[in-house]
């Protein structure tokens, strides 16, 4: 999985679970949870969606590392290479 | 009267004969639709008083009239189409067998309720006279129509009026199924015509030679300002009222016997040197124009249903 | 025989708009089961059935605005015959044309000015010039209102708070989802509303009503839970039965009941049974909440962020995950006392998190 | 110019000028010469303008307003006077299937400038052969207008707009109005064909009404003004055309509709322009639509049989409070 693909897969889920978010209110460097409201039950939806489609888990004391679209990018691209 | 004369007179009532026989070919087929009463047998009327007119004299008839309107120099095409309900017929398919009417030779109908074109005459008559034109009006009705109170009224206003107006009554016996015996009193029309003080007379009319010569007559009294003139025709149709009827009101012996005066056959014998096969020919292929045309004419569109209902746009 | 009636979903629902049939004339139904969806100023809900038996008429059509009583079935027993009689219906409201359209433009139910009768342009302009109207943006908005207004006017509220300390709950919390799937983790919001039924159970005054002038305890422990529509608003739905469901149940019921509140798919008895409120709006980030009690609740509880903070135990100062807990109590049905005593239990349980299992 | 003359005088001086300006024009009918005219319309027009143009008729309704389509096709401008409503009658055939068909059935060739006067209306104790209200009827056929005058400047403009006009038009003339004084100003161009007035403005009910109603219906408004109630007086002056625009406009102004109508209930003009205010407006209603009509029955001899049948206004009060009780 190319990092773009990654990157599209989380921009999809984040859509996925908040339909009245339009792609462009998505802004990389930005706390997700916090720029789009989505709660801590959104969040675990779509990190568990992801977990399907990545195939890559994000254990609750990484969370700090997944805070935003950049990072949760990068983490995934990073767990896929080990 | 001349071979010219016959021979113009014989072909223009082959004309209606033949057209009409098309019209009962093509009603048989489903072209033509609605009431369609057939003037076959009674051709010499209307043929020999037309022949009287000149083109600026107008013409009232009834629901009969496509024998008139041929006559009268309608052309076949636009009455065929008429008759089809197509755009090309002469009002437009707005009218059918019973309105025929034709501004260019002032043929103002196509009456179909019987009478009814009597008061428009009068009035036509009136304003000849009121605007000083010399020519004459020529209003076509049945028998039938004497028993109506607009006969009466009309006969009274004419001669009162003294109007240039000729009342032609064409006596086929017959008002629809009911023989003239057993609804007047006085069958002998012109004899009630005469008491409004209205020059009336009782003619054959199987007979094309005596009705133009007639017609001639009186039409040149007319224009002399000798006021109205009445002509009682006694003639036949040889069919039913409208297209089939089962005919109960009258014997087939009857209907044979009128066969004989038939008038196309009357008038070749008294001129037995007329090119019959020549008229045939050359009205045959007359009507199979007509017949092309009318098939070949357009539909109205519906959009324009609610068209001539005033002479400019006007919200109902 | 009998009736199936427009239901009550709040006290300030007066009518709401049958959206559609989910059972046919004829149709077997048992009780409990959702038989039509509504839509009320609060969304679209499912309406149940309380009874037993069959379908025998449908009444309201679909996309009718029906008045609270409204009948909107007939159901009849399954050994009963068939109607035959026609059911007589609620009298129509007799509205001129004009009246008709006005009230459309003002965005005025017609029902609002009268319950049958007639109404004419007339009753219109009164109704304007009497009460100008602020035309909501959402009928939810005019519903909040409605209930705030009347909790502060009735209700004299009285507030406690209390810091507890989340760390040995979280670090419970974390040692257990580490062994789970992701699927299968709980979160903080679960184990927060397990604490406070737990809570609850101690001190089970708070859970329940002022009504009829007077207390009552509920049995039935049904939290409304606040939740945040992403489009503005709020619904507090309730999460039915939580004295009886475990924390993975509670976990369960907590994650299927906010999807259905944002898919707008709530049922009645979850928008009319909650017997107190819990409020986290920790994910916003603010550190304690005073709630305004919802009538004719009697408690609200507030849970605020968790964050870290220094933390004095004993005669040394550390760094811990605490918590802002609030409790907003009705003074009629209960004293600071009783308050107290669930803040109190609530920071135990939370100290000592196998419980909560 | 302004003049003050009567309802009669106005149609009289139409007729005058009309014939005085256009050689094709004449008056024809029942005792319009030698007698005057029934209602003493043509009185004096005989001296002035000869028997030839000034044409009394035998009484044969049929035959003569027949003649008067015939002279229009052969180009003359005739206006054929009858009687009375009721007699017209007898010329139904001509007016129904000739007059209005011609145009139409003709394809478009044959179009009748035609203008028919005649007197209508109750109120005279003429009993039930005398008295009809008929235009509502006549209004319902396509090819006719249908003209009902009630001011004086109407009872001569209209006149002017019908020589004026291709089609045939009918004009009623009302028998009480014969006898009304007003204004005739003969400087300003007609209101034409089709264009309903509005007498009197208001925002409570709209009264629509045409004839001599329309005298009523303003007495009816001033007396409901003292009691706060605001009538709108539509006259129509055509029956067909219809003017739905302005009945339209003052119905969502008013939101009430008060339709006076000499004709019976049934199937009469009052009918029509509630089917048409339901098509049209049926949403701007705060109220049923109400109407005062003839009562359905012959016109009877007697005065407070006759009174009592046609629509007074007192009726047209009680009617108008009942229509406010009502919204």
């Amino acid at each position: 999985m190319t990092q773009e693909q990654i990157r599209q897969a989380i921009i999809d889920q984040i859509l996925e679970i908040a339909p009245d978010i339009e792609q462009g209110d998505i802004i990389p460097d930005k706390n997700i949870q916090r720029s789009l409201e989505i709660d801590s039950f959104d969040f675990l939806k779509i990190l568990t969606a992801l977990n399907e489609i990545i195939g890559v888990e994000v254990p609750e004391k990484d969370y700090a590392k997944v805070d935003t679209l950049e990072h949760m990018t990068e983490y995934f691209r990073e767990k896929l290479l080990k | 009267m001349d071979l010219d004369l016959a021979n113009t007179l014989y072909r223009e009532m082959l004309l209606i004969r033949r057209f009409e026989e098309k019209c009962v070919e093509m009603y048989s087929k489903e072209k033509i639709r609605g009431f369609l009463h057939l003037y076959i047998g009674e051709e010499a009327v209307a043929v020999g008083v037309m022949h009287a007119l000149n083109s600026e004299d107008a013409v009232f008839a009834t629901y009969r009239e496509h024998g008139h309107a041929l006559a009268r120099g309608v052309h076949p095409n636009p009455i065929m189409a008429e008759l089809y309900g197509k755009e090309q017929g002469c009002s437009r398919g707005r009218g059918g067998s019973m309105h025929l009417f034709d501004a260019k030779t002032h043929f103002y109908g196509g009456i179909a309720i019987v009478t009814g074109g009597l008061p428009m005459a009068i009035g036509m008559a009136l304003s000849d006279k009121m605007m000083k034109r010399n020519r004459v009006t020529v209003c076509f009705f049945g028998e039938g129509a004497v028993a109506e109170g607009e006969f009466h009224e009309s006969l009274n206003l004419a001669a009162l009026w003294h109007l240039p107006i000729l009342f032609v009554c064409e006596n086929n016996l017959y008002a629809m199924g009911t023989a003239l015996e057993f609804t007047q009193s006085e069958t002998n029309i012109s004899l009630k015509a005469a008491s409004y003080r209205i020059t009336s007379t009782q003619i054959d009319g199987m007979n094309v030679t005596q009705v133009a010569e007639s017609a001639q007559e009186t039409v040149r009294q007319i224009r002399a300002g000798n006021g109205p003139v009445f002509l009682e025709c006694l003639t036949y149709r040889f069919r039913a009222h409208s297209m089939y009827d089962a005919e109960l009101y009258r014997q087939k012996s009857e209907v044979e016997e009128w066969k004989q005066k038939d008038p196309l056959v009357r008038l070749h014998q008294d001129w037995p040197t007329i090119n019959i096969a020549q008229h045939e020919k050359e009205i045959a292929q007359i009507i199979d124009d007509a017949v092309e045309f009318a098939e070949n004419g357009t539909l109205e569109s519906v959009d324009d249903l609610e068209k001539f209902i005033y002479s400019s746009e006007v919200a109902p | 025989m009998s009736e199936f009636v427009m239901p009550s979903l709040g006290a300030d629902m007066e009518s709401a708009i049958l959206m559609e049939w989910l059972v046919k004339v004829g149709d077997h139904v048992t009780k409990g089961q959702v038989i039509a969806e509504v839509e009320t100023s609060k969304g679209v809900i499912e309406i149940e059935v309380f009874e037993e038996g069959i379908v025998d008429k449908l009444l309201v059509k679909e996309e009718t605005e029906c008045a609270v009583g409204t009948p909107l079935a007939i159901i009849r027993g399954s050994d009963e015959a068939a109607v035959t009689q026609v059911i007589e219906k609620a009298e129509r409201i007799k509205a001129s044309p004009a009246a008709r359209k006005k009230a459309k433009e003002m965005g005025v139910e017609l029902s609002s000015l009268a319950a049958s009768g007639k109404v004419h342009l007339a009753q219109l302009e009164t109704f304007a010039s009497k009460a100008p109207k602020i035309i909501a943006p959402n009928g939810m908005r005019q519903a909040i209102a409605k209930a705030m207004s009347r909790s502060n006017a009735e209700i004299p509220h009285y507030y406690l708070s209390t810091s507890i300390n989340m760390t040995p709950a979280l670090n419970w919390l974390e040692a257990l989802n580490a062994t789970r799937t992701i699927a299968q983790r709980i979160l903080p919001a679960a184990l927060l509303i397990r604490a406070v039924v737990l809570a609850l159970k101690e001190v089970p005054e708070l859970n329940g009503f002022w009504q009829d002038g007077g207390p009552q305890i509920s049995e039935q422990i049904n939290p409304g839970i606040a939740i945040a529509l992403r489009k503005g608003g709020l619904i507090t739905p309730a999460l039915i039965n939580t004295n009886e469901l475990s924390l993975d149940e509670t976990m369960h019921s907590l994650g299927d009941l906010i999807s259905r509140t944002r898919a707008g798919k709530l049922r009645n008895t979850e928008m009319t049974q909650q017997t107190i409120t819990i409020t986290n709006l920790g994910d916003l980030g603010v550190e304690s909440v005073y709630g305004v009690i919802y009538p004719p609740q009697v408690a609200i509880v507030g849970l605020g962020r968790i964050m870290d903070a220094p933390w004095a135990q004993g005669d040394s100062l550390s760094v811990r995950k605490i918590m802002q807990a609030t409790l907003a109590g009705d003074h009629r049905a209960t004293d600071g006392r009783t308050g107290a005593l669930f803040l109190d239990k609530l920071n135990q349980i939370l100290q000592d998190p196998q419980e909560l299992l | 110019m302004n003049s003050t003359l009567t309802y009669r005088e106005a149609v009289r001086h139409a007729i005058v000028e009309a014939m005085e300006k256009d050689q094709t024009v004449f008056l024809m009918g029942e005792d319009v010469g030698h007698y005057g005219g029934g209602y003493a319309v043509s009185m004096g027009l005989l001296e002035q303008f000869g028997s030839e143009r000034i044409i009394d008729t035998p009484l044969s309704e049929s035959a003569f307003t027949g003649a008067g389509i015939g002279a229009a096709l052969g180009g003359m401008r005739p206006i054929v006077e009858i009687m009375t409503v009721n007699f017209s009658l007898l010329a139904l055939d001509q007016i129904m299937n000739n007059t209005a068909n011609l145009l139409h059935m003709s394809g478009g060739q044959f179009n009748v400038p035609l203008v028919i006067r005649m007197a209508t209306g109750g109120g005279k104790q003429l009993g039930a052969q005398h008295s009809h209200s008929l235009e509502g009827w006549y209004a319902h056929i396509p090819g006719l207008k249908i003209l009902t005058p009630y001011s004086v400047q109407d009872a001569h403009d209209m006149l002017v707009l019908a020589l004026a006009d291709p089609d045939p038009v009918l004009i009623f003339e009302h028998v009480l109005l014969y006898n009304k004084k007003g204004t005739l100003n003969t400087d300003t161009p007609p209101l034409a064909i089709g264009k309903a007035k509005i007498e009197r403005t208001g925002k409570d009910i709209t009264l629509i009404t045409y004839g001599v109603n329309v005298l009523k219906a303003l007495e009816a408004a001033q007396i409901l003004s003292l009691e706060g109630i605001d009538v709108e007086v539509i006259d129509l002056r055509s029956l067909r055309p219809l003017d739905d625009k302005t009945i339209m406009a003052s119905v969502s102004k008013t939101h009430r509709v008060l339709i006076v109508d000499e004709g019976w209930k049934s199937g009469s003009i009052s009918a029509e322009i509630m089917a048409r205010i339901n098509e049209q407006a049926f949403f701007e209603l705060d109220a049923p639509m109400r109407r005062v009509c003839t009562a359905e029955v012959p016109i009877p001899y007697a005065s407070h049989l006759e009174q009592a049948a046609l629509p007074q206004t007192e009726t047209i009060v009680a009617m108008a409070r009942t229509l406010m009780e009502e919204s």
